[in-house]
Formats: structure tokens, C-alpha cells, sequence
């Protein structure tokens, strides 16, 4: 495998987010990744309606099919649950797939695929066949996206033995966990926010990997740790810099990756903060808060100086209109009213 | 010049014995409906880039024969169920306008209170019964409203529109399928538009896989007719509709059609590379709506004043519909909570 | 609609178990339930692959066909999310589906009718239509089930705003939660478990219901609170029962229903006893025990007296083979195991 | 008495020209190995009872010609998938015998370390590489196999077994749009057994809609023969796979089968009433290994002698490989941790 050399080389540099450098966009890292992964090994191909047409899948391949031509980049037919199968078979057949979608609503049409089939193989197998698979997919937000186009669905997922999700926040590591999904020999789910992708950032150039399963300290502080991961912990930086001029600080857990769950960044911080709000961009019940929520409980309860707090979406379907878009979603005052909350529990002796 | 996928109608050449058989009103009647939906999405289309209307849009200009024709085979009291691309089959099924631009401009009074949007049309009082925004979502919905048809023995037909691309979502066989088993009186509409977005048929289908064949070997009856005539539109669901109305099962009719503006949003998008403007123009030659109106013309069923009087009659419903939309309240909190669970 | 009347008549006794009485099966008490609504309801219909064959789903649908004819019971096509569209349709449309699978596994193949639609369409529609539909399905466990046949899917669904969940434990209530569900316009999925099926009990004649939404103390204790449902809790129960003679007593809280969650009960118990123990026939990751975890965690974490446990499923597939799954799956004595530990936890001041 | 499903073959009355066509013992060979099939699950089916063997069971008497024509048609190095109704094609593919019975028996040698049991057989050294529980599940998989020997150039063809149920799930009509629109080199295997567990064929498929004219309409190479008869399999199997490995595209082949035992477990079924025994019976008149056992006989190919070695030979097989079964070890806490990630 080329991967593995590639691999070594970068690992001694670039682990974790560097600072300055050449910047590029949130789109543009992803881009150059995939661009990278193409080159470097001919068993990855790219496939998904709108991989090749103009719009290049909000240019994440943009000029990818005029560089590696078009049998490794492709168009689909509208067939979801079909081309998953279609993906795994060909990965455990020495193939690299990248299956792009637009939203992940759509992979609820593939659940049968990723759940019972990609995710199990290799057990099942006993380590036998392998699925090095990478499923992308945007979740979408605004101008009517309405309870189909907008659902995040990692949660759905995160119960799942054998997978692997990622949700990227940054152009750094959007780039370098897409490395790491390419170069992973399971199937991964990547999650990105539609709201991040005009982001610009530092990206180093040529290969480089971010850990899957290892969050990071986006800040440090003292009153409490903010822990999630994707727009929604952007949303909650955003809370908390308005919150700085009144002497409010807090650790900024990024997890990165929700499967494998990294235990010990939340733990270390909130065992020293003893205050945690937790944050996805999907429905706060069940799904990521709560798992995040219950690792607390059954770890460190008694070093809670309040109830944490989950922010996510309300338990109701996404309204398509403006207005009751405004309403449903977390807002940087929202956040904000959640942190001040968690600093000044309501009966809480 | 690259015309991938060329017009293979016979305009309304073929069409003379029509006027025999129809009242002359029923098929100016058709014509009306046609250019109203055609006026309807340019004036959507011509104000869309105010950012008022906060919703994806997907025009039907182009369309519209197979829309009206399929509709006007319908009763008001037969379920008509369709994908994203829905302003077409809802303004033709009788929905209501202003509850379409309410919803579109995401106020309250929208057809489903600014909760859908563009992609989620609905009327029940003229059998609109729903839409899906997941392409071939509601092909099964639609499947299953024919069911209770059949168990209730409720006198509707069910019908459901969908794209080319839907045909390739494996749950379409699924209820061609079931349909066929049961013989449940629906018919499945497909606009063969030959593209999914961007992406045309023939990188999603293989060559001469025709769907309408795909659709009688699952053992429906089924029909291809050309979509940009509404005369033989309307012939084919009509003789669907009786047949499934007579308990002789379901139907699938193919209809080749062009849309002439993007996937999505205002304008023509050819540009962008993926189809070729001539393609665009070479269909604007067989344009459904003045297609019609040269045969209604020539045979004396439609002037020129009646045509103008026509024009000024919708630009007066439209300008209303709009004005009635911008001027309408916007949801509030409350409505947020309402309808999670049914009581 | 007949359904108010009968309930209105019914709500008055049977809202909790019977301790005495005529016994049923497990499965007599889920066919009675059906055969009650169909006669009380021309529109309650029956299908799946099994209710009209000699298996007769488990028995679940014994006698159904030949009492109501054929119409309305009857077997299908192989396509899950077709027929799973097809109810969502139907019920829109006058009809109470209720759709029978052999194991929740093969509801991952219509996430996307379940998911994308049916829970949604009553929000979408402003209220405008209905989705009253049953999908029942019984979890397989034992005898080389596998990792394809055994799934308890149940805390993938249960972030979906919209859907009703409900796992019945005893006869009484896989019959009362039945005929609840059937009249409930909403779509409800109920999971069975297949070692409860031949499980005898008190179950009364004609129609009545249990609420949905509303959990059960199956005993009241002092030491700690159980909290869970279906087989799960069965099996605590019998844990809990062989420490009984070292004096250790419990709540034991049956949800019956995981969506919506019956908080209070769960509060109730845990601020009483300040110890949980929460059981799920599912992946202890993601899911149902993490949103219980959580709720706890964002409720009352400081009167905990230990850190909570939670009791399901490893992060791994389910192997098939028989030595396998006694490995993987809790046990009485790993239950019991629990329980002690909640007790006496290691390294809590 | 009622039969619905009756044999529609001609036995092996118009097989004579295949003697002159073929080696003889290639001929013989193909018997040899449907007698070993049959024999290996009635050694299967007679030992079930006692519970040793912990794992559901769908035995394929009375279909082996299918799996053994089959697979007699394919290389080593070409791929074999299937679902649920695994023995015949793990078999004939050249499966490890002691590799299955071990896994029926729960043993950490079984070939797939007794995690994933009798629905899911796998011998990569043979390219029986793979099978699903879920119907249909391995049909888009092994699509994707053909798609990896496409895009990497492999010489393999990709193979799948599929049961007549099967072709009801959307997925499969999805996975043959695809492989028809990119000419991939895998054969679509499906054995009409006219049944779902206990479901016959139409009450979930229409009359009059033959399964391999749905798949020839998706633009498939499609044909339908005999799979009582395994020189006809043998030979539909091998033009296929020759078109495959030609760069000529995918291919559809429908057998009608009939599976003498329950759809799943030891014994026949039919007194639960979902079938007449009598269908079971007149389909043993056509016994695809007795039958082709008379034929051998007739054309002068297999005497009683050889046939009593056979049968010697292959209990000799099986009683060594029970044994090697039951006695190998069962997996430890250990295993159960092993390969949930790849490295
Ligand atoms: C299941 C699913 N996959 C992808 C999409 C994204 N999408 C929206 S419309 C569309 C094209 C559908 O094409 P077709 O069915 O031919 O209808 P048309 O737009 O041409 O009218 C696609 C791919 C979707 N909405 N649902
Ligand atoms: C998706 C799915 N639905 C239901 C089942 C239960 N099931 C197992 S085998 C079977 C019958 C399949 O029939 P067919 O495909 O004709 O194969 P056969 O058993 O006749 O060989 C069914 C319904 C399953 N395993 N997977
Ligand atoms: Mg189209
Ligand atoms: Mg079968």
C-alpha cells in the first residue's frame, strides 16, 4: 500500500492545526485532498450525482474528473442504496470509493448497505475482506432546505459497531481527516456543514493526516468545557467570544470524530472545568449529546459543579420558511443563554 | 451543435381529429391552464432574485403540457402525488395559487404554513394530496393511497408524477411491482426529462433501455407519448385513468419532455457546460404552450383577442397572488410546536 | 373514527397490569390485540412477510386471514421500503396499517419511508394529513442470529422527531400497547423480543389500552433504580432477584415507551434512590441507554451516589456462533455483576 | 392434488450432443460434484436434530444443478457471491467442506471464525467470497466486485446467486441499471424456487411477468433454462461469463428450481399446507442429480461401479469432516474482540 509510506512521512509534522501558512477554503482543502488520495493511489475513484457536472459537489471535485478521467470519476445513477452496495463490493475488491452526497438524507435510502452490510463485513468475515470506504455527504441548512435536505444524521449512526464518523471543522482537517478516512480500511462517514465550507484556513500542502478518534482543544479555560464538534461548536465559539468581557473562559473540545469517541479529551476537561455544555448540529435527543452526556454520568458525575447541558435541534422536523428556520435553530444567543445556564444552575445546591 | 436528445414528436400534425371529438371549450380550457402555469413560473422566475421567496425553486416552463394534460384527465376527486419539481402538476390538479406563493414567500397561510416549502405542495381539496422533496419518495405513498382505494373501495384513482431519475431509485419497481400484483388503480406519470440535475440520461441509463418497457415487462400497462402535446398527454391518462377506474389495474406513461431553465433557481443554465444551448433552442421550436395555441389557431378555437384577454386576465391573478403573499404574516414561535404527533 | 369511543369506555380500569385473571401468551395476547382492532375497525389492515403462511408471524397473526379475509391480511412482496411507503400512503388515506417483520433488521431498508416520511408528514403538511400506522418487528437473538438478524435498532430511531417507539414487556402490555398503538394516528414502531413471546400472564378480555409514553415501576426498592425495558429489564430483574437475600432492593422502572420518554418516572425513581442501572437490548453506545444516561446526567447529577451504569449490547456486531454470543451478550450474572459495582464503585469519594 | 409450479424442462432428452461436445470426464465431474452436495446436506439435515449444529439451515436438495452448472462454468479466480441459501454454490464454487461443517458447528476454525454461521459462508481461496442474510443484500456488493475487475483491469468475472424474492427488492433492479449502463463483467444468477419461506410466487409477483424479461428490459443479456438440468445451466453459465470476459456486458440468468425441503431447517414442510406434497413429489420425478445420474448412464458415462466408488469416497469425506467439525475447538473471549476495525 502506498498509503502506509505516505503516511509515516507526514506523521512526524502536521498533526495538529498549524496557524500560518498558505490558506486556503474550507471547499479548496477538501478538493486538494481528494486530488492528493487520486494521485497517490489509483484505487480511489470519486462517484455521486454531481460529482461531474458543474456544479462539482460545491467544487469538493472540482477538475477531478479532467485529471483522472472519467471511469474514476463519475456520475451516478439515482440509486443510493444500490451504488453503497455497489462502493463496499468494490472495496473489499482492492478499490478506494469516495461516495459523495449532497445531503445526508439521502444515505437514510442506504442505511441497509452501511448498517447491516459495510459496517459488519470485515467482522463477520473474521478480518477476511476489509471496506475501505468513505461516505461524504453536506448536511444542508437554510433557504428552505425544509425536513428533508436538512436532517443530521450522525447520531442515527453513532450506535453502529464497525463504523467510523467524522465531522470536520476546520479547513485543516477537512483536508487531513479526509486523508485519514481515504487511507482507513473501514468504512467512514464524513459529515460536513454546508455553513463551514466558505470558511478559509491554514492547509499545509502535500499529504498530511489528522488522527481519526482524537479530539482536539480548540481553547482553553477555566469555567467550563464546550464540547462537540462541525458548526455547531462554531456556533458556540461565537457564544463564548461574546461572553469573554464578562471574564467567562472555557475548553473548546473540537472531537473531530464521534466514532471512535475520544473518552479522554472530555473527561480531562470536564473533570477540571466541572461544567459541560455539549453541542451537535443534530436533534439533542438521542444521537451525539447523548452519548456525550452519558460518558460524563457514568464516569465523573460527582465532579459536576452543575447539570450539563445539551444544545441541539428541538424534537421536531425542520420547517422549510425562514422565519421558523430562525426558530428552530441554535443561535449564538441561544448558545450563549446555555452557557450563562450552566454557570448559574437554577436549584442546583 | 450537440443536440443529445432531439424533439420526436410530430407537433400537431396528427392532431386534426381532436377537434371532433372534444368541445371546443375543454380544449381552450387546457390552453389557458397551460399558459397560466407558464406565466406563474416567469413571474416566480422574474422575481426570485429579490430573495423574498426563500425556498429552492424547480420551474416546469417547458413542461407544462404534461402537466396539464395529465391533470385535466383527472377528477377533482382523484389523489395526484408528486416529487420536487411540483408547481406544474399542482397549479394543473386546481391548487391554489396564493397558498403556493404564501408558501413560497414562507408565510403562514402558506399551502402547508411555511413548513415545506417549494418541494412540498399541497391541496387536499383538489386531491394534491403531497409531495416528496427525496426523489421517488412518494411513488410508494402514492401506491399505497391506490390500496385504500382498493380496500375501502373509494371511487379515486391515484396518480403520481416522477422524474426520469426517479426511475432509478429501486423502490419504483418495488411499487410497480405491488401495484401490478394487487392491480391497483394508479397511474405512474413519468416526465422523462433526460436529466437528473446536471447529469443526462445516458450516464444513468443504459442506451435503449426505454422506461416505459422497463415498466411492461414488471407488467403494467404502458405507453410512451409525446410530452409536449397536450392532446395526446391528455388521451393517454385519460385511457389510464378508465382503465384503473374499471379495476383493469395500474398504468405508467412515459412522456419525453424538456425543461427549458436549470435543475434549480431562475434562468437557463446551459451555459455551465452540461447541455448544449442549441439543445434548449431546438426544443423552444416545439414550445408546448404556442404549439398548442398554433393548433388551436389554425383551427379556429383560439384568436387573438381571446388570447389577450386571456393574458390580462391571469397577469391580474397573478399580480394579486403576489401581493396577497408579500402582504401575509409570517409563522410565529408557536407555530413552530404545532402538528410533531397527531392527536 | 370507533377508536375514541372504545377508549373513552376502556380508559377507565385496565391502565395498569392485572395481577389477576385469565393468562395468555405473550403471542395469544399480541393476536388478540389484532383481532380485536380489525373487528373494531374495517381499516385496520395486516401485513408482512409471515402473517398469512403457516408461521403465522410467530403466531402473532394466527387466524387473522381466515377471520377477516384476505384483503386485509396478507402476505407481500420481498420490498421493505415499498411496502413500508405503501402503508405511509395507505394510512394517509383511511387506512391503520399494521406491517409485521421477522426482525427489525430488515427496517433498515426502508430508513428512508420511516425516516425522510413517515414521521415527517404530519409536521410537513401542517397537520393536514395523518400517518396512524403500526410497523411491529421482533428482535432475534440465539441460535446463530447473527449479526444480520438480531439487530435492536431501536436507539437508531430514537432521535427522530415524530415516531412513537414502544417495547412491551409482559402479555398485558404487548396487548395493550398494541390496540394504543393501532389507534394511534402517529406512526409507532413496537419491538418485541423474541424470548419473551412464550413468556404466560394476566391478560384481560376486549379492548383497553396502555398509555403510550408512560413507564411502570415493576417493583420499588431502596438501593438503586433499573431503568429499561423489554427482555433488558427481564433479565435485571432476575439479577436484582438472585441478590435479593443480600438484602439489596430496587426501582424498577419499565418505560414501555422510549419515545416519548417518560422523564418523571425516571427522575422520580433516580432522586430517590441516587443510583441507576440502564438497560437496553441494544448497543450500550449511542442509543437508548446514552439518552437515558443523559437525561440523567442533565437533571440531577448531584444526587447521584455513584456514577450511573449502563447495561447493553459491546460496540461489536453480533457473532453468530453459539459460545460467541453467550460472550456477547449480558447475562444474568453480568447484570448481577453490575448492580454490584453500582453499589460499591471503585474510586467515588 | 394441485401442482402450481410444474416442471416445465425436458429432462435430458435433447442433452444428447453435449456427450460429443464435452470430456467425458468433465461430465462425470459435474455429477460427482451435485452427488456430493446432496449428500453432504443430508448428512447436514440427519444430524440437525440433535442440536450440535447452533445455526439456522436452508439446504438446496433438489437445487443443486444450479449451484453446481454454475459454478462448474467459472474459474477459481472468479467471484461467487450469494445470500441465505448458501451450501450448493459455497460447494460447488470449491468451498472447504471442513471450513463450513466447523462453522456449522460453532468452531473457531469455521471459515469464518463462527461469527457469521450458515448464512454466511465464505472461501476466498475458492472466490466464494462472500453471502448476506439479508435478501438481496449481496447483489449491489457483488456489482461492486465487477466494477473493482473493471477499473483495475482484473481478468475475474463477478458472480451472485439471487432467489426469485430477491428480485422484489428495489436494489436489485438498481444494481442491474448500473451494471448494464457500465457493461460490467458479472452474471446474475437467479434460482426461481418459486417461493419466499412460504410465500409462492404470485402473491408477490404479477402473473405473466417473467423474471428474466424484467431484467432483459433493464438491458441486460437475459435467458431462462432449465436448472433441474445442470448441462444447461453449465452452458447459459458459460456463454455468459464468456460475454463477461469479452468486455460485452452483464448478464441475467433465471433457472426455475425447486427445493424439496422447508425453506428452512431439516425435513419437508409441505404438511403445513403452503404447498401440496404432491408438487414436492412430481418435482422429485425430476431428480436433477438422478436424472442426470440416467443420463450419464444411458450415453454410457457412469456405470454402477463408479457410482458406488462415488458414494463410498464422499461418505468417507463426510464422515471425516463431521468428525474434524465436532471436534475442533470453540472460539474463546478473545476472539470475540478481534476485527470489528481493520488496521
Ligand atoms: C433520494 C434523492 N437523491 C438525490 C436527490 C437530489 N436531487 C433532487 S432533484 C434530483 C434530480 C431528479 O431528476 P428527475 O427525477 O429526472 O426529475 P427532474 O428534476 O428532471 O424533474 C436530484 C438528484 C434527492 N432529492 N433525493
Ligand atoms: C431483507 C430481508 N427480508 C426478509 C428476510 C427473511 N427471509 C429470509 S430468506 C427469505 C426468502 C427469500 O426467498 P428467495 O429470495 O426466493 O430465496 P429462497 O429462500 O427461495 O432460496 C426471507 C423472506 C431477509 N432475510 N431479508
Ligand atoms: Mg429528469
Ligand atoms: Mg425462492
Amino acid at each position: 500500500m502506498p498509503w502506509s509510506e505516505a503516511f509515516l512521512e507526514s506523521q512526524q509534522t502536521h498533526t495538529t492545526t498549524q496557524v500560518v501558512g498558505r490558506e486556503l477554503s474550507y471547499t479548496q482543502a477538501l478538493n486538494e485532498a481528494l486530488s492528493l488520495a487520486m494521485a497517490l493511489d489509483p484505487n480511489v475513484f470519486v462517484l455521486g450525482q454531481g460529482v461531474d457536472d458543474p456544479s462539482t459537489m460545491f467544487g469538493v471535485t472540482k477538475g477531478l474528473a479532467e485529471q483522472f478521467g472519467s471511469p474514476r470519476v463519475f456520475e451516478t445513477p439515482l440509486s443510493e442504496e444500490g451504488l453503497t452496495g455497489i462502493c463496499t463490493g468494490a472495496a473489499m475488491h482492492g478499490l478506494r470509493p469516495v461516495y459523495c452526497h449532497n445531503r445526508p438524507d439521502f444515505l437514510l435510502l442506504a442505511f441497509n448497505q452501511i448498517v447491516n452490510h459495510a459496517s459488519k463485513i470485515h467482522y463477520m468475515d473474521n478480518g477476511q475482506n476489509r471496506v475501505p470506504m468513505v461516505i461524504w455527504s453536506a448536511i444542508g441548512r437554510g433557504w428552505g432546505s425544509g425536513a428533508q435536505h436538512s436532517q443530521a444524521i450522525q447520531g442515527l449512526l453513532m450506535s453502529v459497531p464497525g463504523l467510523k464518523i467524522v465531522m470536520p471543522s476546520t479547513p485543516y482537517d477537512a483536508k487531513g481527516l479526509m486523508l485519514s478516512a481515504i487511507a482507513d480500511n473501514n468504512p467512514v462517514l464524513i459529515f460536513e456543514h454546508r455553513w463551514l465550507m466558505k470558511q478559509q484556513g491554514v492547509v499545509p500542502e502535500g499529504i498530511y493526516n489528522v488522527p481519526i478518534g482524537k479530539g482536539i482543544y480548540r481553547e482553553r479555560g477555566t469555567d467550563l468545557s464546550i464540547i462537540g464538534t462541525s458548526h455547531a461548536l462554531a456556533l458556540a465559539q461565537q457564544a463564548l467570544a461574546s461572553l469573554k468581557e464578562q471574564g467567562i473562559s472555557a475548553d473548546v473540545v473540537d472531537l473531530r470524530t464521534l466514532k471512535p469517541l475520544d473518552h479522554e479529551i472530555i473527561l480531562e476537561s470536564v473533570k477540571k472545568t466541572g461544567r459541560a455544555l455539549i453541542v451537535d448540529t443534530g436533534w439533542a435527543m438521542g444521537g451525539v449529546c447523548a452519548e456525550i452526556g452519558c460518558v460524563i454520568a457514568e464516569n465523573c458525575p460527582q465532579i459536576l459543579k452543575a447539570p450539563i447541558k445539551r444544545v441541539g435541534l428541538p424534537d421536531l422536523p425542520t420547517p422549510a420558511g425562514h422565519t421558523l428556520e430562525q426558530l428552530y435553530y441554535p443561535s449564538e444567543e441561544s448558545m450563549a443563554r446555555a452557557i450563562l445556564e450552566l454557570l448559574n444552575p437554577i436549584g442546583m445546591e | 451543435m450537440v443536440i443529445n436528445f432531439p424533439y420526436q414528436g410530430s407537433d400537431f400534425e396528427d392532431c386534426g381529429d381532436f377537434v371532433a371529438r372534444y368541445e371546443a371549450s375543454f380544449l381552450t380550457q387546457m390552453f389557458h391552464s397551460m399558459l397560466r402555469i407558464r406565466r406563474i413560473e416567469e413571474a416566480i422566475e422574474s422575481q426570485y432574485h429579490q430573495d423574498q421567496m426563500k425556498t429552492p425553486i424547480h420551474l416546469v416552463i417547458g413542461q407544462e403540457a404534461a402537466s396539464v394534460g395529465a391533470c385535466s384527465a383527472l377528477k377533482k376527486s382523484d389523489i395526484l402525488y408528486c416529487g420536487h419539481r411540483t408547481n406544474g402538476a399542482y397549479l394543473a390538479k386546481g391548487g391554489d395559487l396564493k397558498g403556493m406563493l404564501s408558501e413560497f414567500f414562507c408565510r403562514k397561510n402558506g399551502c402547508v404554513g411555511s413548513r415545506g416549502g417549494s418541494m412540498h405542495l399541497l391541496d387536499k381539496s383538489v386531491g394534491m394530496a403531497g409531495s416528496s422533496a427525496i426523489v421517488a419518495g412518494a411513488v410508494p405513498i402514492a401506491t399505497g393511497a391506490a390500496l385504500s382505494a382498493q380496500l375501502r373501495g373509494d371511487d379515486y384513482v391515484s396518480t403520481v408524477f416522477l422524474g426520469d431519475a426517479a426511475t432509478e431509485e429501486g423502490v419504483v419497481w418495488e411499487s410497480l411491482n405491488f401495484a401490478a400484483l394487487k392491480k391497483l388503480p394508479i397511474v405512474y406519470f413519468c416526465e422523462n426529462n433526460f436529466f437528473s440535475v446536471c447529469t443526462p440520461l445516458e450516464e444513468r441509463q443504459p442506451l435503449d433501455t426505454p422506461i416505459y418497457k422497463k415498466a411492461a415487462a414488471f407488467g403494467l400497462h404502458s405507453v410512451q407519448v409525446d410530452g409536449s402535446n397536450v392532446l395526446k398527454v391528455y388521451e393517454a391518462v385519460t385511457s389510464a385513468v378508465a382503465r384503473a377506474r374499471r379495476g383493469d389495474g395500474p398504468s405508467f406513461i412515459e412522456v419525453p419532455v424538456y425543461r427549458w431553465r436549470g435543475h434549480g433557481g431562475a434562468g437557463d443554465d446551459s451555459a455551465s457546460g452540461y447541455r448544449d444551448p442549441a439543445e434548449v433552442a431546438d426544443w423552444q421550436k416545439h414550445c408546448p404552450v404556442e404549439g398548442y395555441a398554433g393548433f388551436l389557431q389554425r383551427e379556429g378555437l383560439l384568436d387573438s383577442q381571446q388570447r389577450a384577454a386571456m393574458e390580462q386576465q391571469i397577469s391580474t391573478e397573478i399580480a394579486e397572488a403576489f401581493q396577497h403573499a408579500e402582504q401575509s404574516e409570517n409563522p410565529t414561535e408557536e407555530d413552530l410546536y404545532s402538528h410533531v404527533y397527531c392527536n
